[in-house]
């Protein structure tokens, strides 16, 4: 038999669900001091993510979608990332973004309905949230060959879900990092369902991570609920893609904890022993179980550190509370750097109206 | 509009009148079948599919991989090879993917090979703002199919219509793009029998008879025209209030017969003004009603710019008061 | 328009005047490359970008993988890093993938982020019909994105406007749909200074001057509407001729002020009728210019269907005798 | 090291290209009589594209995509379909269509302008000329997913060329063909380039086989020049797909000799060394050659059946010059099953007109 091709997608698993190493640590993170800040940036984000939904349920916040249990996949890519990279998220990464300066009244500001919280002081150059799906792996894309026709050392990570491979955006994106050899991470973040379409349903490859030999790119399939995974598998990605040597798709498994948002009600189409499970294998518990036994962390740091976490998310819920809503005028005025005649007339005649309440 | 009221029927809402459609053909020609996003057990996200898995089975009401292009692609294969077809894009921001196999192969596998092949299929789209829903779920999108040969653009706004309508669409031969206002999905009940009984995809519907001008809409805007309708009859001013339901083909002549009589027209939607399908039946009101015009044609419509996100979208849909204020010009004018 | 004529300038065709822009601006400003189909050492099929590959290389000028909705994708990416790309769809027909990038980021990119990223990209495309091409390299379908607020929508109908028009659009900080009426790429030459002047994206231009009926119409059609205004002038009816050239945003002022003066419109245009860009003139002339109108207006466009392969294709498109007979309807009324 | 997942893509070929096996035959083609009628039917192919370029070139035809080079694989592909199933084809696999029952003319009306070349009297349910690249791949995955729900043992296979490989459909339609374990074949007949654009800039992956693993189907790369290779391929894919075991992505190798198609000048943009190569590669030399070591074939043989060839298709192409245009009403004729009032009043005026010349 001739072969055309063969190919081989390694799985990286380093910390186990019971917080045993299963395979000795990379190189670059023996040290487990150098998990610690991830590990509370991961305790910040559940907070935020706990705090943000009640405010949902209470009526202060539109739909929400919540991050609970990819906070190791979030915090880990964030923390691979340069400042001079270029993020596209999907619509839950908060934990990657809080690391590139996006603050949570930015998240509170979107789901809260305005479009303000889009206008990131923190990566000026990042992308905003993305409601249709993949969209956004197509865009970086176009950013890292951006990179690569600048010859800037600049990657650009962008995140889909695992329904989000089956987008054709998806495919498009890959498929144009690999025929330009551009700075490109796609990180397909499978966390089993896509609202109520489990990931069987999806596709019918083995894995989501072999997506990425279709564009002949750099493929892994990694624990995503394993911090050292996701980190040594981000390292090796950007490296590449800082070095010249094209894009990956790495495939991060992980689990929905909570409803695919707050308008939706997962107990519709999923078995509650499936969720069960998943919390037997969640990121947050395996990471602390290390940190206790390598005596960096014990449950009065814990203690607290949620406190202050509570303390910083409330500043930025006050701010988000108190922001006044955009005068009528705003949605004519980002419209176009040079405003038609037509919509200026439009923005006067709202304005007016406003003025006769 | 005639659905006859049989002794079992109860009152139900439009987003149940759609269910109610659905299942009775499914249940009378077994080459229907429903597919999209979340529309199995889950049964739509607006519950548009609730009990359907369940009745038919995951043969007949299929989940989709997450991927627009791909239902319609499925869509017009599954059309143009015997089956009939109902897709459903989860929300009016998510159907451009689907453009290109709407405007390239439905719309044109009959032309493209002389009725060899056909595509009898049903695109059901959540149609849309004012529900303060996330970005890309409020969009008054139908402009972009309303020039296109070969297709037919509808929008019912009750829950007989949405009935009625949603069967021929069903039944129709040729590709329907099946708008579903979703303010509207659960605005109020109507008792709807659940008789077979098809309305016609080439009328528009008077809602309320006048004298003084002609009030024209679709979708969930019918709700603040009836309600400026009201007002301004308190006013003394007799407005007729036309439903458009179905767009292309645009039943014209029931428009230009209310002008005839009124002399003055307000067209009300939702979708951005310019080139918004307000347009072309202003611009037939030039062509063929002008010597009936007492007054200047008025839009009462969405901004040209993107609906915002919800903390301002009610403020960008046209309002009772929008429309009042332009009937009340319309009616000083001339 | 006003171009300056410098003596070095020879005559050029309209799409000749397409590759000299293009050239003029990649030299002044880095920031600018060319991407799509063919682009590259294949100069594109129509030859937009002859010579440019050679000139800047495979970093300026980028043949992409065969996708359209790559292309847009890549487009976007690179335009709010930093770029100004000038994407090419090879035929209109092939530009449909293109839509949901074009609508949900490009249109919104600036919109969604307040400002903080911007989308300055220029998509061209070859347009229209009757060229005796194959399938889907005949369409006329600038109507899909007349009602997208965000874009600006621009068709040049002479090599000046189209140098002039293309800088402007490149120039544009926001996303512009550059249609090129592929049946006149050859028609004619004129002398096209290549000083970087650039011409406005918001005005209409009068070709001709007349006091009794008003012709408006954009792309090849300015050919058969400007034969028409000779033919009728020679029976005693003087049009003035308005080539719209941006569509989006819509100088209306210049439409009006002339019906003002004539009482009377025709709107030529290619696209199929029914909520093709015409309808949106003819609003706008129902609600502005009602008291003005001395006669119905008329549309004369392509009918309500695809146009037809190329043996029945000439009489899908308006021709000289549909306008005139038009217009001599609009002179005959009120 | 932990593997997600490995793959082995086998590339095929049988016959080499100077005519002499290179591997023993497939079981069901070691009878070399069975390859008779293909190999004639390639000349048949061969001569209808000679003509209609003709055609094309004295002003008789519009622009035409030549098949020159590709009629093995054509041929091939045609042979392993059965009556019941369907075609999608791109716009030059005339080759397979021939076998199905499409006739010259329908081609010639199709390029000459005429809609009627779509409506096929032979395989009714096949599907006309795509001109939008691949779309025919998601369209057929439709098609698959049709007969799978209504358990018929057909199978839907399509065709499209190297920079079909790119578009979005074509991964659209191999993923849902994988999702749904549907009944579908993908041919991707690599010919090197699309238009201008070689092969090599459209992806970086090694093969275009290998894009079907993003949707788990089954992966073959073949010589596409070689008629023994393209029928063992087809028939593993075939039955896969008719016995419920899914859908499959060939790689076809082959070379486009002729310029894109006569609109074309592929001299802009490759060299003269790379097509001389290529015709020493080509299908139908290398067939002759074993067919005549078979005693199968001889020079009287092939002089004879031009000559009918060519009359068989002077037929055709008579049929076609001789076929009056359409009436003007065509254009409104086959737009609804039920004509709206509006196209009606259309269609009158539009007569009208004819009726005043
Ligand atoms: C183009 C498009 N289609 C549909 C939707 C509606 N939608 C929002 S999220 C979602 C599921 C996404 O699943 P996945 O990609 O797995 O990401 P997850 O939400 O699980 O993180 C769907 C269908 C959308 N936002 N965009
Ligand atoms: C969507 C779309 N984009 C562009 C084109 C124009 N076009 C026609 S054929 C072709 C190249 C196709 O190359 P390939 O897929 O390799 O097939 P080949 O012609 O080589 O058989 C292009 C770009 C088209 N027909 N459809
Ligand atoms: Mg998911
Ligand atoms: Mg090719």
């Amino acid at each position: 038999m001739t072969l055309a091709a063969s190919f081989e997608i390694e799985y990286l698993q380093y910390l186990g669900p019971d917080g045993v190493p299963v395979a000795e640590f990379p190189e670059s993170l023996r040290d487990a001091a150098l998990l610690l800040p991830l590990f509370k940036q991961m305790l910040y984000v559940r907070t935020f993510d706990t705090k943000a939904i009640a405010l949902q349920r209470t009526g202060k916040l539109g739909t929400y979608a919540a991050c609970l249990g990819h906070e190791a996949t979030h915090v880990g890519i964030g923390a691979a990332m340069r400042p001079e990279d270029v993020f596209a998220p999907s619509y839950r990464e908060y934990g990657a973004q809080f690391m590139r300066g996006v603050r949570p009244r930015d998240v509170l500001m979107y789901w809260g309905g305005d479009e303000r919280g889009n206008d990131f002081e923190g990566p000026k150059n990042d992308y905003p949230w993305c409601v249709p799906i993949s969209t956004q792996c197509l865009m970086a894309s176009g950013a890292a060959l951006a990179f690569k026709l600048r010859n800037e050392p600049r990657v650009a990570v962008a995140c889909c879900g695992d329904g989000g491979s089956s987008k054709t955006d998806f495919y498009a994106g890959l498929n144009a990092s690999g025929a330009f050899t551009s700075p490109l991470v796609l990180c397909v973040i499978n966390n089993g369902w896509a609202i109520s379409v489990p990931r069987g349903a999806q596709t019918g490859a083995k894995t989501l991570a072999q997506k990425g030999l279709a564009g002949g790119l750099y493929c892994l399939q990694v624990d995503g609920n394993d911090l050292v995974a996701v980190l040594e598998a981000m390292r090796r990605a950007t490296e590449r893609a800082r070095s010249g040597q094209g894009g990956s798709v790495i495939e991060f498994m992980t689990y929905r904890l909570h409803d695919h948002t707050t308008a939706d009600d997962a107990r519709r189409y999923r078995g509650e022993q499936e969720v069960k499970d998943a919390w037997t294998r969640e990121p947050f518990l395996r990471l602390r179980k290390y940190l206790v036994d390598q005596k960096l962390w014990d449950e009065a740091q814990e203690k607290a550190w949620i406190e202050e976490c509570g303390k910083l998310i409330d500043v930025e819920i006050n701010a988000y509370l108190e922001c006044p809503v955009q005068p009528v005028e705003a949605m004519f005025d980002y419209l176009y750097g040079d405003m038609p005649e037509d919509v200026r007339a439009q923005r006067e005649y709202a304005i007016s109206l406003e003025n006769r309440r | 509009m005639n659905a006859q009221v049989k002794p079992d029927s109860t009152a139900i809402t439009l987003i149940e009148a759609i269910t109610q459609a659905l299942a009775y053909e499914m249940r009378n020609d077994p080459s229907v079948l429903v597919l999209g996003e979340d529309v199995g057990v889950n049964g739509g996200v607006f519950r548009a599919t609730a009990g359907l898995h369940a009745q038919f089975g995951s043969q007949r009401v299929i989940d989709t991989p997450l991927d627009e292009t791909t239902i319609a692609g499925l869509t017009v294969g599954l059309a143009s090879q015997g089956m009939k077809p109902v897709a459903e894009a989860q929300f009016d921001g998510f159907m451009y993917p689907m453009v290109d196999f709407i405007v390239c192969h439905a719309a044109r596998m009959r032309y493209r090979t002389r009725g060899r092949l056909t595509c009898p299929m049903v695109l059901r789209v959540p149609w849309g703002g004012g529900i303060r829903a996330p970005e890309h779920h409020s969009e008054a999108n139908e402009a972009i199919f309303t020039n296109v040969p070969g297709l037919r653009v509808v929008m019912p706004s009750s829950p007989q219509r949405a009935y009625g309508m949603l069967l021929s669409a069903i039944r129709d031969p040729d590709p329907v793009i099946f708008f579903e206002p979703k303010r509207i999905y659960r605005q109020y009940k109507e008792v709807v029998a659940d008789d077979g009984e098809a309305l016609p995809l080439d009328v528009c519907y008077v809602l309320r008879d006048g004298t003084d001008l002609t009030l024209v809409t679709w979708g969930a805007q019918v709700k603040e025209t009836l309600e400026a309708a009201e007002k301004l009859a308190g006013e003394g001013i007799n407005c007729e209030v036309i439903d458009v339901a179905t767009l292309r083909p645009l039943d014209f002549a029931t428009i230009a017969e209310s002008v005839a009589k009124t002399g003055r027209c307000v067209i009300v939607h939702e979708a951005p003004k310019t080139a918004g399908f307000g347009a072309e039946i202003a611009a037939r009101l030039a062509e063929e009603s002008m010597f009936d015009l007492l007054a200047p044609v008025e839009r009462v419509t969405g901004y040209d710019t993107h609906i915002p996100l919800f903390r301002l979208e009610m403020k960008y849909l046209p309002s009772v008061d929008r429309i009042v204020t332009a009937a009340r010009r319309a009616m000083a004018a001339g």
